[in-house]
């Protein structure tokens, strides 16, 4: 193997992490504030997925401009969600949480299936496959004004968590609801503003993803399940951590698929997360908070 | 909000109970004697085999409090020892079980050395990635496992001990009291747990480690005691399936989605309880045959409510089959909104309100 | 007359995308048949892509609803699960498109297949290439499924035969997002030949990251319904020249192809894969033999194993070879995009262009 | 300044408070004292809104609060610090108070808060970047104590302040609820140290298995029999 | 013969001294009263001796055995059993069930551990309560909870962490009773942390004093009160 080879794969990897991440750190804030593990997760990215789509073939929105309507569109659609139906498991036990978010994925998914049938849905832009070249290794166009967005975006939440009361309050809710109540923070109006940043954060994931990816009803499992392996990695409730796990993700996909064998990056991605979490629980960047 | 109620709890049930156990049984086992439908035949055994899983994940789920969401480890284990057993070294599927058995202990310890540091959340994720790490294994042992291809069996070579032939495996009768057996096996098991020291132990574990802890429970122990009880009997329900079936690969005896299936059976039912599991899989099972199905609109149609032909009728035999799992997912939805103890709990709830206005 | 069928079917679950086509091939079928004066009452199960339920449905269809026979299920998994019990209850089970060649080498007396196994899907291929140049090196890149690795381990055999060196190796997850640095690799070992094997959209993704990143072969040559359905040929930057195995194409002279692929897109919308042209004439198949013996099980049976068609598919007959049993020895197809359509090129006997070699970026 | 009339709550199906009748006036210190579970914190919760009550009225400052929410009782400077703290773990002591003064109204005051709670704590000063679920049992009572005044509060119900604190501090904490009542601020106390709280309240009122059973001046209810009995081990 | 030696603990958490260089001695059937200013270390200590934490340095000797490394689990199997600050009732289960669990520590018999358990609870009054969850005890039953669950492991040395803390003179009167019975009956050990120290006074053979993590005084009850440093430190003068 030479070294532009691995060069190619430290990038495509990277770039790829940094959409990864967007789905994280959705999950995260979710889980950060209501403790709730979002199984239906990459359901949520799916409806963003077929938002985007649409926006696309029937309005004309060029996909990266379209993140502007997906994002505020995703965050009305988590809050309702939020609002109607988390809301009333939250002080329950957690698996009822985690059963009922499974539930909602699918009613998500197989609504979608009713809607737009199990069709492969696919976003062809005049820049799916085209790549700048830098020296012999190529870089996906769509892949890096992704990237460029996720990045201004996890800057942007960093700030609005750490430096904002409101931010703080979403954290102070996440670690007590009834103190935080007693602070006088409205603690449904967190529970919804969190639940609809992470839904808009799965969407936009989705939205950015769409241009080299393909749409369809059950698209969201797989990328539940990255989502979580990357909100753990990174330390659950951490803006950073998340980041940190998407990109080491993606990394680790990508160069193990060179160095070792693509059938086997799977496992290396699961033992690499066991391992940190062995070696560290709360996860690489866990107690540092969000 | 936690609510008070004077546990009254019934520590050895009544004559009248136990008889009607009895007699519950007895028609159990003589079921196949009247039914002969083999698809009568497979949906109690699919209840069966529902049940074992079930109260397999309740005792380390329900009881232990540790939510494994990678049980599919343990019924893949089983599955693929037995069929690779009988397939490469013609061990028949009855010894082979025991060694797949083993095979899932000793995956469960792996898990429990790893998983068990962590809590919460962060244990149900762990979980996953470990069951994930089994399943793409299989997927790439190809000389093992034949990988994504299965294995596929014809015949099930008969059970003979000596030279009595017990049975040559060739209707759905054995494989419905084998299935019953377990069932009733696991259902006994989780009546001694919890009227014994181990059930006071998980559940003190389930309510607070570090307390469980200062009373002497040794957490190593007691957490993956209840983990290989969980992890054996679930193997078995793999090894049965396989021999069920005679076909299995990856993505139908490892996946999260089947992971996920065997939590839900008991939070439907309700966990911690020995009858969660079982009214679970009642609940689930023939609803989920009755969607797949579409009985409800060939119902309609055949009654003459609706007319096959109409608008509504089309309508309904063309979508309902698809929209079934969508069904499936609201009444997940509204048991946990609705009845967030599972249905046992809801139904006890219902039965200590009416005992409430008669006093 | 009238005849009660079964029929198996992932309508929902992961595998819902591809049954989709194959209800839709079904319902055509019926309309045909009634035509004919064929009324088929036929009971839908839905096996969710899970070879218990698959079996639930097999058993049910068997046993209480008395059918005639049963076309499907859709998946190898399903299949292989089912095909046993066909044997048990004697009840004639046709299956369309489910390509594991295990099935119908179990010497089973009542079931059936319509569609060409996995092994046929490389040969055919490489067989197309073969008529134009001698290439040295192979590489492959493949799902992890069953039937991505039993296609590539045929062509692997078969690649060994005709002298090509495998180059890579390379087996990914269904559904991965990223092939990028698995498909540098590829390139930096400079294949003749790449050998893909995606049954969804899989294979465009593949195509767009191979542009993306330079990767130029001889020939692409796709295995598997990815390569062939209407969004990949929508695809034009990606597509063109691209080379894919099928068992079906709508401008191939088997009667009634054309007519059923105008229908088809007229009545659903979208064109049809093969996987509805099979199920549309397994059904067409199934309904006409039973209805001729007036749905006796075991007749209808000897029916299929006996008769004789030619519809969509091309010439169908039932035979036993290679290890095979009731196996019809379907003709597959070699197709290539040229200027925005799928044109036969291979067999000779049915193509409708010349296959365009070697493969250039648009 | 606080009434309630008629105020009636269950648990389920188990009624923990009845017909409670309670009257706060402006500048008072008023104690509610009573037996384990017999409702006093209850009281409170209700007061506070974390949990609905099933009859009866709650009236603060002339306005019925019965259908407010927590956050908006806080907003109209009604604060509870709470029995067992609930402090914010995994945020740092400064953050905790931080978060003390998110209401709009007490946002301005912030710095000035800071600084007051921490002439009052030098402790809280020292380890303002520890996290607060580290600190030990008594340091995390100062700082409930500490984020409760950072709201600004008109009225400031204290669950049992005093619990777990040292005896220097206990007087401290005492001194301290004196002081701030000078300054304004009506102080509704729940407390176990029956003898100290008693001292220093304007009125009291005695709780017993959920109902009202005594009320009077501090000093009245110092010197009846049956309190000493019950709750002075005398 | 000293039941307990604790020898030059220290506990540091990063930077912060919680325990440093503390030696005392306990014999049989005393009772030693621990107290010291909030965060002095006295829960950390407490933590050392029953296995949650590792001491940084020293050693903690139980009955001549060193307890370094063992696990709480352990610890509670050779007889030494603590409470919580902050109770940890096993909600979701009965008192009669919480406290069973700690019986079970001494015998496998669900039977006998109930009559156990069903002994303690009378002993601290919790009758009543037997069949409640203990999540909804309210907080002054949860630490009588608490005290029968850990008497109920059969311990020689008991150690409370404020279990009067929240209860009113009355209610502290009926645990100075209880802990002041067990005395009596001369079998168990106990070391108890409070800020009352009224009911110190009243109930420790000795008491030791933490300041900032350091051994302040150890010596007879009315000597430490009367000691100025004391005074200073905790008590504050009247
Ligand atoms: N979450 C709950 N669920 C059920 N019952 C509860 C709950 N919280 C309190 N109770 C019950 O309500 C009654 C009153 O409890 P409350 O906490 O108000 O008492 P309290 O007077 O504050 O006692 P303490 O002095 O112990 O704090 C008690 O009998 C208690 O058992
Ligand atoms: N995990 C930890 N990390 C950092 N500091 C800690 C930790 N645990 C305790 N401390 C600090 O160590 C000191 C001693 O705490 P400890 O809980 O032992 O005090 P204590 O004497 O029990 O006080 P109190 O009477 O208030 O309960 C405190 O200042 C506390 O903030
Ligand atoms: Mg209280
Ligand atoms: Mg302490």
């Amino acid at each position: 193997m030479t070294f532009s080879v691995l060069l190619q794969s430290i990038i495509s990897g990277m770039l790829v992490g940094g959409v990864y991440a967007l789905i994280g750190i959705g999950l995260t804030i979710i889980f950060g504030v209501m403790r709730v593990i979002n199984f239906a997760h990459g359901d949520i990215m799916m409806v963003g997925m077929y938002l985007t789509f649409f926006l696309f073939t029937l309005l004309g929105i060029d996909p990266f401009v379209s993140v502007l309507i997906t994002m505020p569109l995703m965050f009305l659609f988590g809050a309702l969600m939020q609002k109607v139906f988390i809301n009333r498991v939250l002080s329950a036990l957690p698996q009822n949480q985690i059963l009922l978010t499974i539930g909602l994925g699918l009613i998500m998914s197989n609504s979608a299936m009713l809607a737009f049938t199990s069709d492969y849905k696919i976003l062809t832009t005049s820049y799916s496959s085209s790549s700048y070249s830098l020296g012999g290794i190529s870089i996906s166009q769509p892949l890096l004004i992704s990237f460029l967005i996720t990045c201004a975006i996890t800057v942007g939440l960093y700030w609005f968590l750490m430096r904002t009361d409101t931010g703080q309050a979403i954290r102070a809710t996440a670690q007590d609801r009834e103190a935080a109540q007693l602070m006088g923070i409205n603690v449904k109006w967190m529970s919804i503003l969190s639940f609809g940043i992470g839904s808009a954060m799965a969407g936009t994931a989705g939205a950015l993803i769409a241009p080299t990816y393909y749409i369809f009803p059950q698209v969201g499992s797989a990328f539940t399940l990255k989502a979580f392996v990357i909100t753990v990695l990174g330390g659950m409730g951490s803006i950073i951590g998340a980041t940190l796990g998407g990109i080491i993700i993606g990394l680790v996909e990508s160069v193990s698929a060179v160095t070792i064998s693509s059938e086997w990056k799977d496992v290396v991605v699961f033992a690499i997360f066991l391992l940190v979490l062995l070696i560290k629980p709360s996860g690489l960047m866990g107690k540092s908070r969000l | 909000m936690k609510s008070i109620h004077p546990l009254t709890s019934i520590r050895g049930a009544s004559a009248v109970q136990i008889m009607f156990g009895i007699v519950i049984i007895a028609a159990l086992f003589a079921f196949p004697q009247f039914v002969e439908s083999p698809y009568a035949l497979h949906m109690m055994i699919l209840f069966f085999l529902s049940t074992l899983m079930g109260s397999s994940w309740n005792i380390i789920g329900g009881y232990t409090g540790q939510y494994s969401v990678g049980h599919a480890a343990y019924f893949g284990t089983g599955a693929y020892t037995t069929m690779i057993l009988l397939t490469t070294k013609e061990i028949p599927p009855w010894q082979g079980m025991w060694i797949g058995m083993f095979a899932a202990v000793i995956v469960a310890l792996i898990v429990g050395s790893i998983c068990f540091r962590l809590r919460g959340p962060y244990f149900v994720l762990a979980s996953i990635a470990v069951a994930e790490i089994v399943r793409i294994t299989a997927l790439n042992l190809t000389d093992l496992t034949k990988g994504a291809e299965g294995i596929l069996v014809t015949d099930i070579p008969p059970f003979k001990i000596g030279e009595l032939l017990i049975t040559d495996f060739a209707s759905k009768v054995p494989y419905y009291y084998i299935a019953l057996v377990l069932a009733l096996a696991i259902i006994l098991v989780t009546w001694l747990v919890q009227h014994s020291k181990l059930g006071y132990y998980f559940q003190a574990i389930r309510e607070d480690q570090d307390a469980a802890h200062s009373l002497g429970i040794n957490l190593t122990i007691w957490k993956n005691t209840p983990l290989v009880i969980s992890a054996v009997f679930t193997s078995l329900a793999g090894s049965f399936y396989a021999i069920f079936i005679k076909f299995i690969d990856p993505t139908t005896v490892l996946p999260l989605d089947l992971s996920v299936q065997i939590v839900l059976i008991s939070i439907i039912g309700g966990i911690g309880t020995i009858w969660g599991p079982v009214v679970g899989s009642l609940v689930l099972v023939p609803l989920s045959e009755a969607l797949r199905s579409n009985v409800i609109a060939q119902w309609l149609i055949n009654s003459g409510m609706v007319d096959a032909e109409s608008g509504t009728g089309v309508f309904l035999k063309e979508h309902l089959a698809h929209a079934h799992v969508l069904i499936y997912g609201i009444l997940v939805v509204v048991v946990i909104l609705f009845m967030p103890e599972g249905v046992m709990g809801y139904v006890k709830k219902l039965a200590a309100k009416k005992k409430g206005g008669e006093a | 007359a009238r005849v009660k069928i079964g029929f198996v079917n992932s309508i929902t679950g992961p595998e819902a995308p591809i049954g989709e086509n194959l209800t839709n091939g079904v319902t055509l079928a019926l309309e045909d048949l009634k035509k004919k004066g064929i009324e088929v009452d036929l009971i839908k199960e839905d096996d969710t892509g899970k070879p218990e339920k698959s079996l639930a449905a097999f058993e049910k269809l068997a046993t209480r609803d008395n059918v005639a026979g049963v076309v499907g299920p859709y998946t190898s998994a399903c299949s292989s699960a089912v095909a046993s019990q066909a044997d048990k209850y004697k009840v004639p089970l046709l299956i369309p498109a489910a390509a594991k060649e295990e099935i119908t080498r179990k010497g089973y007396k009542y079931v059936f297949r319509l569609n060409a196994p996995a092994d046929v899907y490389s040969s055919v291929l490489m067989d197309a290439v073969q008529t134009i140049d001698k290439p040295k090196t192979i590489a492959f890149i493949y799902e992890s499924t069953d039937f991505g690795t039993s296609t590539v381990k045929t062509a692997k055999e078969y690649a060994k035969k005709l002298g090509i060196q495998e180059v890579a190796d390379e087996k990914y997850q269904k559904g991965a997002p990223d092939f990028r640095s698995t498909l540098t690799k590829i390139k930096s070992k400079n294949p003749d030949l790449v050998f893909m094997v995606s049954y969804v959209v899989d294979a465009i993704t593949l195509m767009r990251q191979s542009k993306e990143i330079g990767l130029s072969p001889k020939a692409f040559l796709g295995g598997g319904a990815g390569f062939t359905t209407a969004q990949f040929l929508a695809q034009k930057e990606i597509s063109n020249m691209v080379m894919s195995s099928t068992q079906w194409t709508d401008d191939v002279s088997w009667p009634g192809a054309a007519d059923f692929a105008k229908r088809y897109t007229a009545k659903f919308k979208k064109e049809p894969t093969y996987h509805a042209a099979c199920a549309y004439e397994a059904m067409v198949i199934m309904a006409e033999t039973a209805s001729k013996n007036g749905g006796d099980r075991d007749k209808t049976r000897n029916g299929l194993k006996a008769g004789h068609w030619n519809g969509v598919m091309g010439e169908v007959k039932f035979a036993d070879y290679a290890g095979f049993t009731n196996q019809n020895n379907h003709q597959m197809l070699v197709q290539q995009v040229q200027n925005g359509k799928y044109e036969t090129v291979f067999p000779p006997k049915f193509a409708t262009k010349k296959a365009l070699y070697p493969f250039k970026w648009k | 300044m606080l009434t309630i009339n008629k105020l009636n709550f269950s648990y389920g199906d188990m009624q923990v408070l009845w017909n409670i009748d309670l009257a706060v006036h402006e500048g008072e210190i008023v104690t509610v004292v009573g037996a384990n579970g017999s409702g006093k914190s209850t009281t409170l919760k209700n007061i506070s809104r974390l949990v609905a009550p099933q009859s009866g009225n709650i009236d603060f400052q002339g306005e019925n609060i019965n259908s407010l929410e927590s956050h908006q009782v806080v907003e109209r400077g009604l604060v509870q610090v709470p029995e067992g703290r609930k402090i914010f773990p995994e945020m740092t002591v400064l953050e905790n108070l931080r978060m003390g003064s998110f209401i709009k109204s007490a946002r301005p005051t912030r710095e000035a808060n800071v600084e007051r709670v921490f002439t009052m704590f030098p402790r809280l000063k020292e380890r303002q970047k520890q996290l607060g679920g580290t600190m030990s049992g008594g340091e995390q009572q100062m700082l409930a104590i500490a984020r409760g005044l950072m709201t600004n509060p008109k009225l400031l119900l204290l669950d049992e302040p005093s619990l777990g604190l040292s005896p220097l501090f206990v007087k401290i904490i005492f001194e301290i609820i004196q002081e701030i009542n000078k300054q304004g601020v009506t102080i509704l106390l729940v407390e176990q140290n029956v003898f100290q709280s008693l001292k220093i309240s304007d009125r009291a009122y005695v709780l017993e298995t959920g109902r009202i059973v005594l009320s009077g001046t501090g000093s009245e209810l110092l010197s009846n029999d049956h309190v000493k009995k019950a709750f002075l081990g005398m | 013969m000293a039941i307990l030696e604790i020898k030059h603990v220290s506990k540091l958490f990063g930077g912060l001294a919680a325990n440093s260089d503390v030696s005392f001695e306990m014999t049989e059937g005393m009772i030693m009263g621990l107290i010291g200013p909030n965060g002095a270390g006295k829960t950390t200590l407490f933590n050392c001796i029953t296995g949650y934490y590792p001491p940084t340095k020293g050693e903690v000797i139980f009955e001549g055995r060193k307890m370094n490394g063992l696990q709480p689990d352990a610890v509670c199997k050779l007889g030494m059993a603590r409470t919580w600050q902050k109770v940890r009732p096993l909600a979701k289960m009965t008192v009669v069930d919480n406290v069973m669990v700690g019986a079970l520590c001494r015998t496998n018999s669900i039977k006998v551990a109930r009559e156990m358990a069903m002994e303690q609870i009378r002993v601290v009054r919790l009758e009543h309560r037997a069949n409640f969850l203990a999540g909804g005890l309210p907080i002054g039953e949860r630490k009588k909870l608490e005290v029968a669950r850990v008497l109920a492991t059969n311990p020689k040395l008991l150690l409370l962490d404020e279990v009067m803390g929240g209860l009113n003179p009355a209610e502290s009167e009926e645990i100075i009773q209880l802990i002041l019975d067990i005395k009596q009956k001369g079998k168990i050990t106990q070391m108890v942390i409070e800020h009352d120290m009224k009911a110190i006074m009243r109930i420790s053979d000795r008491i030791v004093v933490l300041n900032s993590g350091e051994k302040l005084a150890e010596g007879e009850p009315k000597d430490i009160v009367s000691n100025p440093e004391v005074i200073t430190a905790y008590l504050g003068s009247e």
